[in-house]
């Protein structure tokens, strides 16, 4: 399988979130700002990564009947490597993200590539498949982050760029706060999602 | 000539009522309170009701427009949100809000599923609570004219606090106070409800159990130690019988059956004062009634009438 | 007083008719006398083109128990049977008569004092009249009676006018209260029941009078005044209005006890037992924009549609709608050569073309449907249900006991055609009834 | 301790609710409310496997913190929860068939569901003892409840009377729906009874 095609379905026409419609939970609960957002989705990558060249390389050996149950213990152990890298070397990510870190386990991204993917392709493949999907995962936590925490608190990049303080682009004051709380998170995707919705039609529109 | 004849379907004849003139009658009850408001606050009112209106009307001809819809704006439906809308701000917020506002009601809770009557929540108190993003200018009030501008809170922040408000009981009666634009006068508000029970485009139950079950908590549970007069305050302040008269009773939102109507006021009832008495917010009139919107769906088919022909002995 | 099932007060734009007197028309040049025009099989015609026939002759004779016979309203000569077009909707096999204008009698016609105290032979005579229930639903009578003898204990008479602004009800009361009196000890005695009501509504003020005064002293015939409401002359809501007896869903009047009988199939009974002639005539209100003055008028069965109006003056402005019925479950007809039938109690015709200018909007959910719906369905649901096909939900919200009355559709203030709705919906459960049931015997 | 337990159950059901404020267990909440029976038989089997797992992880935790495995939590947790969800489908299966019939297809899925996860993680985060955490995983597990229930009853009416646009149909308006419903949620916030 062509590497170019792996991307172009990790992060267009597959991708995990738009697409699959997978791992929707941390993606509306933690883009609240792009610190978060990018946090978590190149967490979840480092994570996909190592399960899915694990699996690859114990396909083989392991039995069909537990497999589910082998690649839960697998994904919880990288997770927990992860959850605990992560509160020593970046503790303010860590708390902000909360539970949101231990709860990657049951993130059907991560079990879905798993069992579509790694325990039928070779290592490299897998690998390619992780950071693809993973990628696919990071680009639309960043979107939805990029824009909740512009509309919502008036500020781009806080915790990221410019020193850690981002910029303020407008006072908080005009920003429409509820973006930033559960409402702006469900109508963020929604409107994400419908917009993708809407370009494939457009897209198979002009195909025919 | 006689055999060019139109063919249409039974019933030949049809009762007074349609769409159109039901909405109409809600503007015109409307009338009184945002005469009040007029009166109390002056120009800028007027600003903020015209950019509301304009707005939802806008918006609905632009969406159906693009959407390559039917146009709507014939059955007033969009006047009538625009209207609700206004009548919720405080006098003092910037027009641009009320501009947001409008598309929030009529795009995204109105038209995405469908238009009038598709809608599941009240397009004008929705918009309101989403305006309430923007917290800091929702909740700056102005003192209406001829009243002591040192008492420029709203009477239920003031409760809020445990505490009577400074203004007599009479004065909220009236309109002399601080408040939305269209909720101050609550005799205002009972005229256009008398209106509009009397012409028979909406029926009593909801607007009733919803004030009667207010009125009984407040008075069983008071803060204080005057009873009636907690109970008093409780029912004239805040958006209480604007929401009870107009907002509850919107057709499209609430239940169709008699029995379900009365559960509905119940439940309005109870969540406004809960959140009253226990919330963060201050009010809890448009809450209440988004939440218990929620359950429309629900007591219709708690409530379902008995048919006719299906009565237990009968069914043996 | 019983509870009231809910009904509505139709305001019209019909005037109110003056039940009397009732105009007698000049009689047509051709009748079409409809072979079906009832409920049930069709009659089977027993006399053949060319043939000569005399008034009150049975020219189509009953096919099986549902089913009721046709006599020639006049005499005259037997032009065609051919497919005509029907006032019941579509077309059907038609005796057309040409009057000879002599009116000369059948001479089997004849009193039957014999019936007087024989339920059997009162039923053979009222199956041998072509008698069915004139209130417009033509079911035949005698199987009415066949199939609730001996299990009931009251007789309804339904005075209450079917539809409103129809007044021949309210005429036939009025002229023919001495045989409408003895049509109802004829309709006691075959059916075996103990006591009459006669209901009428109570904006017949003349009727309630005139009868009230006449009732026999034994006391077996009450009167009772029941408001004008819509739709009162059905019967569920006749049986629930005068006894309190609810019939179940899918039940007949029987299984409380009661028959329900329209004042004018008394009458008519009376008639076949008094001279023996058989149903070839009938009131029928003339009303609507249309006409210069609304009246009641006696028509012979076969009368073209088109000369009744022209007979009873014509029309004062051209008319854009012409009804064959009443105004609420009436069916608008695009000609107008058809023979009235049994069961036309009213002609409407509008200068105006109504419902057709009207704005829909979509459902606005207000609920005055199921206020006042008098099956106590909810027809803004069965709407929905039925635009996305949901089946089940058609039936456990009970489509098919709708009436089809029309008054959700009246008083529907977005203006949808809520009657037609549960029509199909009903047509949509059945085909998904009859599928279910051929996948269960598919399975076995 | 009464108090803090109704607080803890006012969190839970109204002002915190799972779905329109913590964002757990959104994938059964979007899958299976499409029909107001299956939602609430979903809502039920989520509730009873929360406050089971509540009950069983405060063990298990209490037994990692004595051996000092308490890095071990997630992969303890969720293995726990796995086995849990097995357990309680064999039981069902032999003890009650009717109920089995009835949940038993929804068991499966509650395994990855992260509500059940993250009461248990909560429960240790907010180290509440045995008994609020019983109690917070009955009420999280009623706030789903209610949470599906009311979706699902909207869902069912804009299944029959909405004309949604092409490209919001399906996920999308079911993510506005919801985010609607959370805005009226918000009512509740700071809800606090005493």
């Amino acid at each position: 399988m062509n590497p170019g095609k792996i991307f172009k379905d990790g992060l267009l026409t597959n991708n995990p979130v738009l697409v699959q419609l997978l791992g929707m939970c941390s993606t509306m609960a933690i883009t609240t700002s792009l610190f978060n957002g990018l946090g978590m989705g190149l967490s979840v990558t480092v994570i996909l990564c190592c399960c899915n060249v694990c699996i690859s390389l114990l396909r083989k050996l392991i039995p069909s009947t537990v497999r589910i149950a082998v690649y839960v213990v697998i994904i919880a152990g990288f997770v927990t490597i992860v959850d605990l890298l992560l509160q020593a070397f970046l503790p303010a990510l860590s708390e902000s993200l909360g539970v949101f870190i231990p709860l990657i386990v049951v993130n059907c991204i991560i079990i879905g590539r798993a069992e579509a993917f790694a325990s039928r392709h070779s290592v490299g493949e897998a690998l390619l498949d992780g950071l693809a999907q993973g990628l696919g995962y990071t680009a639309v936590l960043v979107i939805m982050s990029v824009v909740r925490e512009l509309l919502g608190s008036g500020s781009f990049g806080a915790g990221v760029f410019n020193g850690g303080k981002g910029w303020q682009l407008f006072p908080a004051g005009y920003a429409c706060s509820y973006l930033t709380l559960p409402f702006g998170g469900f109508m963020t995707l929604g409107c994400l999602i419908a917009l993708v919705q809407f370009l494939r039609s457009k897209k198979g529109e002009a195909e025919k | 000539m006689e055999d060019r004849l139109l063919v249409s379907a039974p019933p030949h004849v049809r009762g007074g009522d349609d769409t159109q003139s039901i909405m109409l009658r809600v503007i015109i009850a409307l009338t009184p309170a945002l005469l009040v408001g007029f009166w109390r606050f002056g120009l800028p009112t007027l600003m903020i009701t015209a950019v509301s209106v304009g707005s939802c009307v806008f918006f609905e001809w632009g969406y159906r427009r693009l959407a390559r819809k039917s146009c709507t704006l014939g059955d007033y439906s969009a006047v009538v949100t625009g209207l609700l809308l206004s009548m919720t701000l405080s006098p003092a917020v910037p027009l641009w809000l009320p501009l947001i506002g409008g598309f929030f009601a009529i795009v995204v809770v109105k038209q995405l599923y469908g238009g009038l009557g598709k809608n599941f929540m009240n397009p004008a108190l929705a918009a309101r609570c989403f305006l309430f993003s923007w917290a800091a200018l929702m909740n700056s009030w102005v003192s209406p004219r001829g009243v002591d501008a040192v008492s420029s809170a709203t009477p239920l922040s003031v409760m809020k606090g445990m505490a009577l408000p400074a203004e007599s009981p009479m004065d909220c009666f009236l309109g002399l106070r601080a408040g939305c634009i269209g909720e101050i006068s609550a005799a205002a508000l009972l005229l256009g409800g008398a209106y509009l029970l009397l012409t028979k485009v909406i029926r009593p139950h909801i607007p009733l159990s919803y004030l009667l079950t207010v009125a009984v908590l407040t008075f069983l549970f008071p803060r204080g130690n005057e009873r009636l007069t907690w109970m008093l305050y409780q029912l004239l302040s805040g958006g209480l019988l604007l929401g009870a008269v107009f907002m509850a009773t919107d057709y499209v939102t609430s239940p169709g059956t008699d029995r379900g109507r009365v559960l509905y006021g119940i439940g309005c009832g109870v969540i406004t004062v809960v959140i009253r008495y226990f919330g963060s917010y201050p009010e809890g009139v448009s809450f209440s009634i988004l939440i218990m919107n929620l359950l429309v769906w629900l007591l219709d088919k708690w409530t379902t009438p008995r048919a006719f022909g299906y009565k237990k002995e009968a069914n043996t | 007083m019983k509870l009231h099932i809910p009904g509505v007060r139709i305001k019209h734009t019909l005037p109110d008719v003056a039940p009397v007197p009732s105009l007698t028309l000049p009689l047509p040049e051709k009748l079409y006398m409809p072979l079906s025009m009832h409920i049930g099989a069709p009659a089977a015609p027993c006399v053949s083109v060319g043939e000569q026939v005399y008034k009150g002759q049975k020219i189509g004779e009953a096919r099986g128990a549902i089913s009721a016979a046709v006599h020639a309203p006049v005499s005259g000569t037997v032009l065609a049977i051919e497919q005509w077009p029907s006032a019941r909707g579509g077309e059907c096999e038609t005796v057309i008569i040409e009057n000879d204008g002599l009116e000369t009698l059948s001479p089997d016609l004849c009193p039957h004092p014999e019936c007087e105290n024989d339920a059997d032979a009162l039923v053979a005579l009222v199956r041998e009249c072509g008698i069915v229930g004139m209130g417009g639903a033509t079911f035949p009578t005698a199987a009415k009676i066949d199939s609730a003898r001996g299990k009931m204990d009251t007789v309804i008479l339904n005075g209450a006018e079917c539809e409103p602004g129809l007044a021949s009800d309210y005429a036939a009361m009025l002229e023919r209260s001495d045989a409408l009196l003895h049509g109802i000890r004829l309709l006691l005695m075959a059916c075996g029941a103990k006591s009459a009501i006669l209901a009428i509504e109570e904006n017949k003020g003349e009727a309630i009078s005139l009868l009230s005064g006449k009732l026999p002293a034994d006391g077996s015939v009450k009167l009772q005044t029941l408001p004008s409401l819509y739709p009162q002359g059905g019967e569920k809501q006749l049986i629930y209005n005068t006894t309190g007896r609810e019939i179940r869903s899918g039940g007949l009047p029987a299984d409380v006890g009661c028959a329900v009988f329209n004042v004018e199939t008394a009458i008519a009974v009376a008639e076949a037992v008094e001279s023996g002639m058989p149903l070839i005539e009938r009131y029928c209100t003339l009303s609507g924009s249309a006409f210069a003055q609304p009246k009641v008028v006696r028509v012979r069965i076969g009368t073209p549609v088109r000369h009744i109006s022209e007979a009873a003056g014509g029309y004062e402005t051209a008319p854009k709608k012409i009804i064959l019925g009443g105004p609420m479950m009436g069916m608008s007809v695009y000609r107008t050569d058809m023979g009235v039938n049994k069961g036309s109690n009213g002609i409407l015709a509008m200068a105006e073309s109504g419902s057709e200018s009207e704005r829909q909007t979509s459902c606005i959910r207000c609920g005055r449907c199921v206020e006042n719906c008098p099956m106590g369905l909810m027809p803004n649901y069965l709407n929905l249900f039925t635009r996305k096909n949901a089946a089940e939900k058609l039936q456990e919200y009970h489509v098919f006991d709708c009436l089809e009355c029309g008054v959700c559709a009246y008083g529907c203030p977005a203006r949808l055609p809520l009657v037609q709705q549960m029509k199909l919906g009903k047509a949509r459960l059945r085909a998904w009834q009859n599928a279910e049931k051929a996948r269960k015997e598919a399975q076995k | 301790m009464l108090t803090k337990l109704i607080s803890i159950s006012l969190s839970a059901i109204l002002v915190e609710n799972f779905i329109f404020s913590k964002f757990l267990g959104i994938c059964p909440f979007l899958g299976v409310s499409k029909k107001m029976d299956t939602a609430l038989c979903m809502g039920l089997a989520v509730t009873f496997v929360m406050t089971l797992a509540s009950a069983v992880c405060w063990g298990v935790n209490l037994l990692l913190v004595r051996l000092e495995l308490a890095y071990m939590q997630t992969l303890a947790f969720i293995l726990v929860i796995a086995s849990l969800v097995q357990f309680v489908e064999l039981f069902l299966r032999k003890k009650s068939p009717a109920l089995y019939r009835s949940l038993g297809i929804y068991l499966p899925l509650i395994t990855t569901n992260c509500a059940v996860l993250g009461v248990v993680l909560l429960n240790v985060q907010e180290s509440y003892g045995f008994l609020e955490s019983v109690v917070y995983g009955i009420t999280g597990g009623l706030g789903f409840l209610l949470a599906i229930t009311l979706f699902s009853g909207v869902r069912e009416r804009l299944d029959y009377s909405a004309e949604v646009p092409e490209c919001f149909e399906g996920f999308p308006i079911a993510l506005i729906t919801a985010g609607l419903i959370a805005l009226a949620f918000m009512g509740f916030s700071g809800l606090k009874m005493v």
